[in-house]
């Protein structure tokens, strides 16, 4: 019939198989959403506070290096850019270290679930908690495809669909059915696969020691929730070096922030804003670069608003920088307190009288970071952004209370003297890093281990074959 | 030969007299009626410049008081948008029709669309949310327009926009409240700008 | 012509005089407006925190009574309701005392300006500084008329007006000629006549010792203008009972947040929501039933929105309910500095160890008033109240951080002792207040002095004629 000839009026020039890796085999049936798939290695664009250029965000903020001292996160961290670098990134970051080989390096395999479409592939073969099981080191000839078509779509109807097993598991744990997602819903929840706050349980029932990947959602999205969550399990992700405070890092709650806004209670979608339609040549299709809208505000915000793009771009830039101003004081608090905890541990305080303010800094830090991590949250829902802030406020001005009466009683009682942290490498250099030493390992791993990954990986490819479709017309 | 192309009757016609007079009411009546209807401002977009015929206050206040007011004017609906000159050729016999009326006083209590700017409307409806009600990628945020679009007007369900649900020449009674727009008079009254001055000079 | 004609098609009864102060002979010739503005006489509605129910906010929120120790605001706050209780309100507030008789009572004749129409009249017999001379009582007997039809509209044109000085005066203070504003502008003007903050200046040149009214808006809306406004002429509206501090009472800057929020941006006017379009027997006219928006969802938000109205409702209450929820953490952090401050005196505090703390008490409490205090605001602009409250929570945090190093080196480091204020009584109690005393002078005011007002007045009012109109046709 007509629907169905429609549906089939391009011609298929290669049949896709399952789980396939490949975004170029994909490309072949849709040229034109792999055209604009690949755009997204463009990294001219930058906005207030967003964009795809490459953002160091330590240096851009070396605050950021002390709140994270003692975790990965202070030896580098970048602002999130375009999908077609996921798993470059994961190679150069700093935090994934320099591993000689199998077994070795910092982090656990579970860290490359969202950088490729070689996942759903790996997950098939092997077995989840298998993928997720051993060094992260381990599976680097297995994974090289950047962030593609089989991480969202079923190759033969190209719906959307779900391809990681944490955000099934996390409607589970809430008691809801994912597969009863309607279309629209779909178009944020392919998203929600990875822009979501997640941990390793290396404790769940039967996979003991596995860093098994968690949404941490079973009491809600909620900051609120979260925390109770992890409080509950008396989870942490490291101890702060500096204050020795049990930390919750929050790693982009972009989903859960969103959830929370207009835009979402309007039924708006991420794929609305981020992936609107397109003309091309007479032809409209889903944009594939996936980017800043306000780098395409005629696409993805007038469809719905008929203000000028430069108003619309003041509206974000408003919203953003109100968010800024208070999360950068509370940031300015929060070192502060991390200091001045240091400076008790150092007159003698002992575990008793600094439980109650490391608890206070951990949830003030855990409110920032929830607030400030998604990087959109300031436009995505204002309201609740702000909301998390004046909550890590407080309870950073409690520990900072505290914290000075403890200081008068162990006998200092004046403002404790902050460090330098006017930049990246001063902050660095204070909290004590060894960044020539973490550089050169990286080096050594590119030179050595990464190209070895790459050729195993183009060998094992080149047997995959691409079956050609066979044309019925 | 010259009789062929004169307008006027022969000079020993007896119509010659009534001709004259005839075409002078016509004249004059087109000049009272371009002065009536404030004629010249019907060249702009400004929405007041329907508000000159009382009629238009009913629809003119409803619209001051939708959400189109920030931005759609009476123009921006009611005048074809597709060719500029269509758009004046419109907007000329539109407003000769609507002057002939008011002049003869023949407005009716409720005044309707004809079907005519019926489809004006309606194509600029669609030409600001052609979008919005056509992409099926909407269709999550705007469930109701899959069917039911194309077979009737956009007003048939969205009857508020923008006149509202009351219709008909005496749903305004005062017809004062366009008043505030004429820029003749200050909006701080005479007294409290003299005290206001005495006060500063003191 | 036949345009003024149509003006005039509705048959005038009477012929209204300029300043014309009694509602009811406007309502002669517009009985629509005249009868929906007799609504706001109704009390019946309450929603989440607002409504035209009678609010006793010092009973919902006893803290507020600590906060305005030592200031009028804290012996009666209600909120406001409708504008046909201005007068009777302002009667009974025991803020303005029990006057005895002209001269007499703690507040001065300025306190009318914003309560009836009767005071554009008595502004043009007497002169604007001769208004806002004297006391309270002293304009007793010419003040009855509630709020209405003369503080916005001009009698022949019914066009909208400003009648109060204060916004004209404000506009040229800030370089702006109000006169140029357009009529959609006036449709929120009107309001600002009133729902400003404001304080009385008694150091005007040529007018001193008259607490004359001005709107601190010479370097801004904005908090910080403000607040910079008032810091640079060093005013202060009282200073604290407690903690000594001198403080600014934020009133009501209603208009100013508002016209930080989207709907200002996007042109919505105060009119707009407050007082919509009405359809009764097959006409339109204007809804003077000034009133909480959720009242009249229909007609308020749903000309604009599609959304259902329990929906646009949840949308208000979410903002209020975020915004009231760090509101309250910040009037708890400002209780305990207080508090915490009043301490250090009692501990033999100087003024100089004191002076940044009450500094920072301050700027920390005009925050919060200026977040608070128009009740519109969680609504009105969420994203700069909530940014508001951030700002106030930080600077609250510095005073009680000092204030615990302080309070240390005289001697006592621990939490100092909270009083009881789990309700209005007690908290008046604890800043000693005389209730009984205050409603006594109230009740003996109310007896004596008020009956000879109304009865003056009555007198007065029975002498101004009311012109019939000529009928023309
Ligand atoms: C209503 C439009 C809209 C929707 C819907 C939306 N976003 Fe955004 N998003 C934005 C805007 C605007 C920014 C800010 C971009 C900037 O600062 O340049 C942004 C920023 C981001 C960023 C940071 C971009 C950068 O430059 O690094 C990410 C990641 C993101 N959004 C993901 C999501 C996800 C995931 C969803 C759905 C859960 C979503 N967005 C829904 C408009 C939207
Ligand atoms: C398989 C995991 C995964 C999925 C699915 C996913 N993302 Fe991402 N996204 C990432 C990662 C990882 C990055 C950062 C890549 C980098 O910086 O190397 C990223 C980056 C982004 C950015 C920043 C781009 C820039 O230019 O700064 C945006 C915006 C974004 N994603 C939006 C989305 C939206 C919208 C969806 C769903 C339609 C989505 N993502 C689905 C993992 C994912
Ligand atoms: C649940 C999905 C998920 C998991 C698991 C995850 N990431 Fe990511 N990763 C993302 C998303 C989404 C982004 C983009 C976020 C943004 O906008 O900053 C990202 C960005 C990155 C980036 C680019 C930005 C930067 O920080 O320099 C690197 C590198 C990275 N991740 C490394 C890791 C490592 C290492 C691990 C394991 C510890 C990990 N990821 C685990 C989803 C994930
Ligand atoms: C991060 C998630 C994501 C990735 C990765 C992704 N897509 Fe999509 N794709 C979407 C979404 C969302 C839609 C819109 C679906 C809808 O509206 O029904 C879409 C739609 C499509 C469609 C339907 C036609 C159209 O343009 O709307 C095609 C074909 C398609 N994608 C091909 C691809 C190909 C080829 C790749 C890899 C190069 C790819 N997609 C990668 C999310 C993704
Ligand atoms: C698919 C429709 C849609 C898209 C796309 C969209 N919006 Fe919206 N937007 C809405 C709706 C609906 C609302 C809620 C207001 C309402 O109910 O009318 C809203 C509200 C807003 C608001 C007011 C909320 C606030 O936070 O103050 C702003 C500002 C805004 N949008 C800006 C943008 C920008 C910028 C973009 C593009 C990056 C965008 N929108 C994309 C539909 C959309
Ligand atoms: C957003 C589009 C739009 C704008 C702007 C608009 N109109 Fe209309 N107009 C309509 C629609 C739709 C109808 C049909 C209403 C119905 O039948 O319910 C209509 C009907 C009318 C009618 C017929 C009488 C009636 O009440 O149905 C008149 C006269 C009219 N409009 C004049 C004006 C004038 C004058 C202005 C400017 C002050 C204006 N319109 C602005 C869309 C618009
Ligand atoms: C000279 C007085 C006058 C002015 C000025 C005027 N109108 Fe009208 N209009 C009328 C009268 C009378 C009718 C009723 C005609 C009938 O229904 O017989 C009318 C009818 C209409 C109608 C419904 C009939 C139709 O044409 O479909 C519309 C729409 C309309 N006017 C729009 C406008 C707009 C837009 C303007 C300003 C550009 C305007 N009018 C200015 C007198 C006027
Ligand atoms: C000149 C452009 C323009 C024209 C013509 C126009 N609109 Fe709109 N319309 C807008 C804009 C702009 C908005 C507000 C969008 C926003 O909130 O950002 C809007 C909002 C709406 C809304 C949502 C608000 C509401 O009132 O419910 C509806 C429904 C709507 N229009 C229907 C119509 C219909 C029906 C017509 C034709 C009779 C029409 N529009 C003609 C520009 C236009
Ligand atoms: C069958 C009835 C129907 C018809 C015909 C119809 N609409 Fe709608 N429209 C709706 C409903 C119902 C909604 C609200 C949908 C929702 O909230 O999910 C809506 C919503 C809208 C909105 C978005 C309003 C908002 O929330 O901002 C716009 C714009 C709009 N319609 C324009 C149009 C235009 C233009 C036409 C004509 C081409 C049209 N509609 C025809 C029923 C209809
Ligand atoms: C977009 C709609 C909208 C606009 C425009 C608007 N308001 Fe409001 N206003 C509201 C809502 C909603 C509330 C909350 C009512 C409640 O809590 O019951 C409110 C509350 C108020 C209150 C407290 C009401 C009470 O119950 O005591 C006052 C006073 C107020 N607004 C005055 C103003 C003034 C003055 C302006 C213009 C400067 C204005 N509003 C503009 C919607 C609006
Ligand atoms: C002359 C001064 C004045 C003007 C002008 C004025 N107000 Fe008020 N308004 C007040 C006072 C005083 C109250 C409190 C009355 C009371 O509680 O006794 C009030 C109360 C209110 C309330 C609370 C009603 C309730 O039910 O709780 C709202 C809403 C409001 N005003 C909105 C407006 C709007 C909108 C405008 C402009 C259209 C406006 N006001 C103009 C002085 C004014
Ligand atoms: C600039 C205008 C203005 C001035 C001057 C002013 N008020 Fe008001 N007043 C208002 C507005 C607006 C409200 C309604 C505010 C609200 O929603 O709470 C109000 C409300 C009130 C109320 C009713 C609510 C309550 O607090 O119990 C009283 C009583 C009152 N004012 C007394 C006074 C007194 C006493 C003074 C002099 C110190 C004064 N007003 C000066 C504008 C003003
Ligand atoms: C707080 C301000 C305020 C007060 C008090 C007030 N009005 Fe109004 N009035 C308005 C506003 C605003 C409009 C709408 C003007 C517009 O949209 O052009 C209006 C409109 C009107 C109109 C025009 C017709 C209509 O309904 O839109 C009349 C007549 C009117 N008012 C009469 C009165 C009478 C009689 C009183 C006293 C009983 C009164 N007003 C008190 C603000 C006020
Ligand atoms: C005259 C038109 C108009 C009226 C009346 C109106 N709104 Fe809006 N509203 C808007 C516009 C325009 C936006 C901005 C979003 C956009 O650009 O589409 C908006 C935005 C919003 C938003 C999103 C902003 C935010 O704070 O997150 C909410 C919620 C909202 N309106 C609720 C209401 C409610 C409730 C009422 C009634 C009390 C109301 N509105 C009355 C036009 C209006
Ligand atoms: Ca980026
Ligand atoms: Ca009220």
């Amino acid at each position: 019939n007509r629907k169905s000839e429609a549906r089939y009026k391009y011609v298929p020039q290669v049949v896709i198989g399952q789980n396939e890796p490949r975004n170029a085999v994909w490309g072949k049936n849709y040229p034109q959403e792999y055209q604009s798939f690949l755009q997204t290695s463009d990294t001219s664009f930058a906005s207030y506070q967003g964009g795809s250029k490459m953002r160091d965000m330590l240096e851009e903020d070396p605050r950021l290096v002390v709140l994270w001292a003692g975790y990965g996160f202070s030896k580098d961290y970048n602002q999130g850019r375009g999908h077609f670098y996921s798993v470059e990134d994961i190679y150069n970051t700093l935090r994934t270290g320099g591993p000689k080989g199998a077994g070795d390096g910092p982090m656990p395999a579970t860290c490359w679930t969202c950088k490729s479409p070689d996942v759903p592939r790996l997950m098939n073969e092997k077995g989840i908690a298998e993928f997720y099981s051993g060094k992260w080191a381990d599976k680097g000839a297995e994974i090289v495809n950047p962030i593609g078509c089989a991480d969202c779509h079923e190759p033969n109807t190209m719906k959307l669909q779900i391809s990681r097993p944490a955000l099934v598991e996390a409607f589970d744990a809430m008691g809801q059915d994912i597969t009863k997602a309607t279309h629209q819903e779909m178009r944020s929840l392919v998203c929600a696969q990875c822009h979501v706050e997640y941990y390793f349980n290396k404790n769940l029932p039967g996979k003991e020691g596995v860093p098994y990947l968690v949404f941490p959602w079973k009491n809600g999205f909620a900051v609120e929730d979260m925390e109770r969550y992890y409080d509950d399990i008396e989870f942490s992700d490291w101890t702060h070096q500096i204050s020795k405070a049990p930390m919750l890092k929050a790693q982009h709650p972009g989903y859960e922030v969103f959830s929370t806004g207009v835009h979402y209670d309007r039924g708006v979608s991420c794929a609305d804003c981020h992936m609107p339609y397109k003309s091309e040549g007479g032809q409209k299709f889903t944009d594939h670069h996936i980017q800043s809208p306000l780098n395409n505000t005629a696409n993805a915000c007038q469809v719905c608003h008929r203000e000028e793009s430069d108003k619309l771009i003041r509206n974000v830039y408003e919203r953003q920088e109100k968010s800024a101003q208070s999360r950068l004081q509370l940031e300015d608090l929060l070192v502060k307190a991390h200091v001045e905890a240091g400076k008790c541990w150092e007159l003698g305080a002992t575990e008793d009288q600094m439980k109650a303010i490391l608890s206070d800094i951990r949830h003030a830090q855990w409110r920032w970071d929830y607030a400030a991590a998604s990087h959109g949250a300031p436009f995505h829902s204002p309201v609740e952004t702000a909301r998390v802030i004046s909550g890590g406020l407080v309870k950073a001005q409690d520990a900072r209370v505290k914290l000075a009466r403890l200081l008068a009683e162990l006998g200092h009682n004046s403002p404790v003297e902050m460090p330098d942290i006017s930049s990246k490498e001063k902050a660095q250099e204070y909290i004590g890093l060894d960044m020539e030493k973490l550089h050169a390992e990286k080096e050594t791993f590119k030179k050595n281990l990464l190209p070895q990954w790459l050729k195993e990986a183009k060998e094992r490819e080149a047997k995959m074959d691409v079956v050609q479709a066979v044309t019925q017309n | 030969m010259s009789q062929k192309f004169s307008i006027l009757p022969s000079k020993s016609s007896r119509w010659r007299t009534l001709s004259v007079v005839l075409i002078a009411v016509v004249l004059g009546m087109g000049l009272f009626m371009a002065k009536e209807a404030e004629l010249v401002s019907y060249l702009s977009d400004d929405p007041q410049a329907c508000v000159n015929c009382h009629v238009m206050t009913p629809v003119y206040n409803s619209w001051m008081h939708s959400s189109h007011r920030e931005w759609a004017s009476c123009n921006d609906c009611h005048v074809p948008h597709n060719n500029l000159a269509n758009a004046y050729f419109f907007k000329a016999k539109d407003g000769l029709y609507h002057a002939s009326v008011f002049t003869a006083r023949a407005e009716p209590e409720v005044i309707k669309m004809r079907e005519e700017s019926e489809e004006v409307v309606q194509d600029n409806c669609l030409r600001c949310h052609i979008q919005q009600v056509t992409q099926v990628k909407y269709n999550g945020w705007l469930e109701m327009h899959n069917g039911n679009r194309t077979d009737r007007k956009c007003w048939s369900c969205h009857r508020e926009v923008p006149h509202g649900r009351v219709h008909g020449n005496s749903t305004i009674r005062y017809n004062i409240a366009p008043l505030p727009t004429d820029r003749e008079t200050n909006i701080i009254p005479t007294w409290l700008a003299d005290e206001i001055n005495e006060s500063k000079v003191k």
